[in-house]
């Protein structure tokens, strides 16, 4: 192939290129220097100390809880957004977004006022032997606050993309309004909720401030883990940079490996 | 037998008003009207997907209105065909036939008799991405079609389609309805659609039906600019069409032969456009296949044409202009020959 | 006007009626409830506190400063990224949402690792005169890692939705490839690249663990004030629940009202 | 003037290659090709918008290839516009006159200069959304102009506009280049467009420039099946149109005067469908307006039709059927009369 005839290239550009970059090393230097810091051996140790895993385990565990009950919620919503028109929906598809703009830890008092044993809904669920506070629950609702934007905004792009009229051929099939659901809509929209889907288990993992105010130690497999970015930030209070390092690498690979993993999966169905 | 009684339906920007209609079991019904006119919306509230503000739709004795539309036995065919892209041709078909408990080899033969009456046995395993557009026509109907609705809804059916694809599936459409004896409700803009297939038509206008009729007292006898409009700028006529000759195909329209070129057979309707016939006092032996002798049986002056009404006694329009009418000395009741190449003959 | 004739209302529609409305309330009442429990004596008089306010202002300057550096390095990447192809796009496209899935603890500590004074670019910035250790720039720059990627996201769509032969044509009439940008391609996107402004900076006045490791207490105005989602879960840790109730409410209620206003400002110039 | 040598550009799927053309000062030159020929691309890259692979442009004298398109003196028009939706038409055609540091008074009187050209000053406040097709290619035009270009490119400029626009803006566009005296590179895939507008015509086919010369050398002797096909279902002529008298205008063709309807003076084109001409061995007295005598100069078989060429002495093609052939007993050289309506006469 040929190549194109060299011209000197715009100005714009070269600067355009060379802040790019600057954006990229920003983003990807610290993970690659904290990723590549710390040797296999050391990196293995880590993770058969009971407290890593236990905790490393807690928090894939909790945020895919999370996520399953954010799918079970959040798609319908999602499809209603996407089909019908109510006064002031605009409006409620911008607030949709608050629980990413919300400070976390205000996030995990907010949702200790609720769901405190000795508040509203804490009370219900008490009555039916659900507590959150310093629970695998409450570690659930904790990242299920923050992350279930995603998933919802992702479902209605999905559900928006499918012709509405092939739900109504549908039901002139006999199809019921439930089966057209399942077997139109639902399948057509997939690839988008599961990409919102991996996006919200991601960003569940991911949770901190919320997480440490509504439920630190937990009880999870026979011992009481924390979720892991507490993990790190324990380790880094108490013994300083030097001993975090290990477990901050293992979480850093942990997320990466399964956003990156998911996220193709999701993204070459898209391609097709 | 499908009732509409005082329909009402809004449409955002206006109303569809006041709709009564009465459409026979197993007639061909056509619902004929400008785009705009909101006519896919009366399919979709017959259908039960669309809400209706005031009214009653009856079907075979019972009240179907507040039914939904799996209750209301409609199949409907959008223009663009809306096929299910995440499945197969077959699956597409046998869509609706999960619905029906039927036993799975039920549901495979009746795949085979769709696939069979619409002739594309050699498609069932694709995917409907990859098929034309008169292809994908032809599985939206059998999709349509498997279900044995009583009423088959059709918005637009070829008006997407290339005029030659368009040509051969009216055709089917046709055949089919010979075949199947559904009742088919079928909306369109296009007037020749409407003469070729309708039994019988209804004309929607800005949101009201303003005449119904059989195609040919709906040309004959407009009540609608629309409608008239049509009729003068086209020359339409029925006939038979028997054998070739020549490449010649002879149509017999009320007693006189044209000369047309066509592969149709049997009955068909022929198209003529008023500046395509010369009109003469003496008979023309040219290269024009067509020429009758009638008399002049109006005169209707437009501006700077003149459209003259010859019978035949069928009767043709001509365009022709104020200096031809002067030369030609033409006056009612005198005896003139229309000439007419047989290619000019649009037969459908 | 006539209403529509009364229907049965289908079933599925009541179900997801109510699954929506569940998850609403999920996730609005904690904020409401968090928000209607303090009087406004009590609010304004813990807004007087010199911590208070302190650290309120030092959270809305630095997420400020971090979206306008966003702005100047992320806008270029969002341009080249939605003009220009070349191999690898898709998958860098893919790692730019990182940042918001990576566990928030685990960035702080990443971040340290390039920023602290003894590693890479520490070392080149102190050599200018500004380090990263509990001090502004620390605060800055966490905000920045965590929120960077919804403004690059939402310009990235905005120069999609310019058509190229706009750029073109200004071109042909003069214009240089700046002038091109400037007058052409920055006009029209602008909604987008103002709402994901809105959203990076309502993303960086929430985050918590990144500035937790990375700055504490920095000197801001002559204090030594904490960023406010610290100051949430200090005053929570050291005094409990009741005690961290004031400060919440304004922290969420200052979130709340930037965020509303703004969004409701870029989304008005979208509809019209 | 223009040169393009061997230029090769790479369109992905195929090249356009070895393309090279001598344009002269003030030519308006066709670039004439079917849809994804390349031709858009071809225009992009002489305008520096789309990058090379080979080949050297030339613009008087000076070789342009290297230079950004600001600096190339190109104005381009886009088939859909590309007005900038953000400022109203004052400032669309103000937008070029920004970057000559012109002062304002200048700025004013120059887009004064091209709104009066282009007829357009009721339109100058308005914001390009609430435009008409037609009207949005006249700012489009005129926003190109205003800042003096060596070079006009028009990207099908009038394929997407409705028949009517169409026609007024092919006036408009032929007496905008009289006057601008700008050289004028047009593509489309109109043949209609390239004959009425083109001094000269280059046809361009899977990425290859395969004919260049006037529309009459094209037409008559052409070298592609794409222009052959066109000239064979086509009779173009060339001809000076005069007063009309009785709703018609006669147009000397050659010495030969032909009966139109049409509201165009002076130089014009014709073109008559061969379907639309009737062929006979006597004169026709008939509503028809021109019947002419001739001289059978060609008879070409084309399966079920017969083109038959008359020399009038100018050449009008005929298409009759096998039957007609052998009724008339036409033969090489008979002298016959052809017949057709002036209505059936496009004017163009």
């Amino acid at each position: 192939m040929t190549k194109a005839l060299w011209r000197r290239p715009e100005g714009m550009s070269v600067v355009f290129i060379l802040l790019s970059g600057l954006i990229l090393v920003f983003i990807f230097a610290p993970l690659l220097k904290t990723v590549t810091s710390s040797g296999p051996g050391t990196l293995w140790g880590t993770l058969l100390e009971q407290d890593v895993y236990t905790s490393i385990l807690l928090t894939i565990y909790a945020a895919f809880i999370a996520t399953l009950v954010g799918l079970f919620l959040g798609v319908p919503l999602a499809y209603i957004l996407a089909r019908r028109s109510f006064w002031g929906k605009g409006f409620l598809e911008g607030l949709i977004d608050i629980p990413i703009v919300i400070p976390h830890s205000a996030a995990g008092i907010a949702l200790l006022f609720v769901f405190g044993q000795q508040f509203l809904f804490g009370r219900i669920f008490h009555g039916l032997g659900v507590d959150f506070v310093n629970t695998v629950a409450g570690v659930v609702i904790a990242m299920m606050f923050v992350s279930l934007p995603f998933l919802i905004d992702s479902a209605k792009d999905g559900f928006r993309g499918v012709d509405v009229r092939l739900e109504k051929v549908a039901r002139t099939l006999g199809a019921s309004a439930w089966q057209s659901f399942l077997r139109v809509s639902l399948p057509l929209a997939w690839r988008n909720i599961f990409s919102g889907s991996v996006m919200m288990w991601a960003r569940g993992m991911s949770e901190f401030g919320a997480v440490l105010i509504l439920a630190y130690h937990v009880p999870f497999m026979g011992h009481y883990p924390v979720a892991d970015s507490i993990l790190v930030a324990d380790r880094f209070a108490s013994f300083g940079l030097d001993s975090a390092r290990p477990v901050t690498v293992l979480v850093i690979l942990i997320s990466l490996i399964t956003f990156i993993t998911l996220r193709t999966i999701a993204c070459r169905g898209v391609r097709t | 037998m499908i009732k509409i009684r005082a329909l009402k339906v809004n449409l955002g920007d206006f109303w569809l008003e006041d709709i009564n209609l009465d459409i026979e079991e197993g007639e061909y019904f056509i619902i004929l009207g400008p785009t705009g006119a909101g006519k896919t919306v009366l399919l979709e509230a017959l259908a039960g997907l669309y809400p209706i503000s005031q009214g009653e739709i009856w079907s075979d004795g019972r009240e179907i209105s507040h039914l939904y539309p799996e209750k209301r036995g409609m199949g409907i065919v959008y223009q663009d065909q809306a096929l299910f892209p995440h499945l197969s041709v077959k699956d597409n078909i046998a869509f609706g036939l999960k619905f029906m408990s039927y036993p799975r080899e039920k549901v495979r033969e009746r795949v085979d008799d769709m696939v069979g009456l619409l002739k594309i046995s050699h498609l069932v395993e694709r995917n409907p991405s990859t098929l034309s557009g008169g292809e994908r026509q032809k599985v939206a109907l059998a999709r349509a079609l498997a279900t044995d609705p009583r009423v088959l809804l059709l918005d637009e059916p070829l008006s997407a389609l290339d005029p030659e694809t368009k040509e051969g599936l009216q055709g089917e459409l046709r055949e089919l309805h010979h075949r199947v004896k559904v009742t088919v409700i079928h909306v369109t803009h296009d007037f020749e659609e409407a003469v070729a297939l309708g039994n019988r038509v209804a004309v929607l206008n800005e949101g009201q039906i303003v005449q119904v009729g059989t195609p040919d007292e709906v040309l004959r006898r407009p009540k609608s600019e629309f409608v008239a409009h049509f009729a003068l700028s086209r020359n339409i006529l029925s006939g038979r069409a028997g054998d070739g000759e020549d490449g010649y195909t002879m149509v017999d329209v009320g007693g006189i032969e044209i000369r047309a070129i066509t592969e149709l057979r049997d009955e068909v309707h022929l198209s003529l456009r008023p500046e395509d016939i010369l009109i003469s006092r003496q008979p023309l032996h040219s290269s024009a296949r067509n020429s009758l002798s009638g008399v002049v049986a109006d005169i209707i002056p437009r501006g700077a044409v003149i459209y003259v009404t010859v019978s035949l006694p069928l009767e043709l329009t001509c365009l022709i202009t104020r200096q031809s009418l002067e030369d030609l000395e033409l006056r009612r009741g005198m005896k003139v020959w229309v000439t007419f190449k047989a290619g000019a003959v649009h037969v459908f």
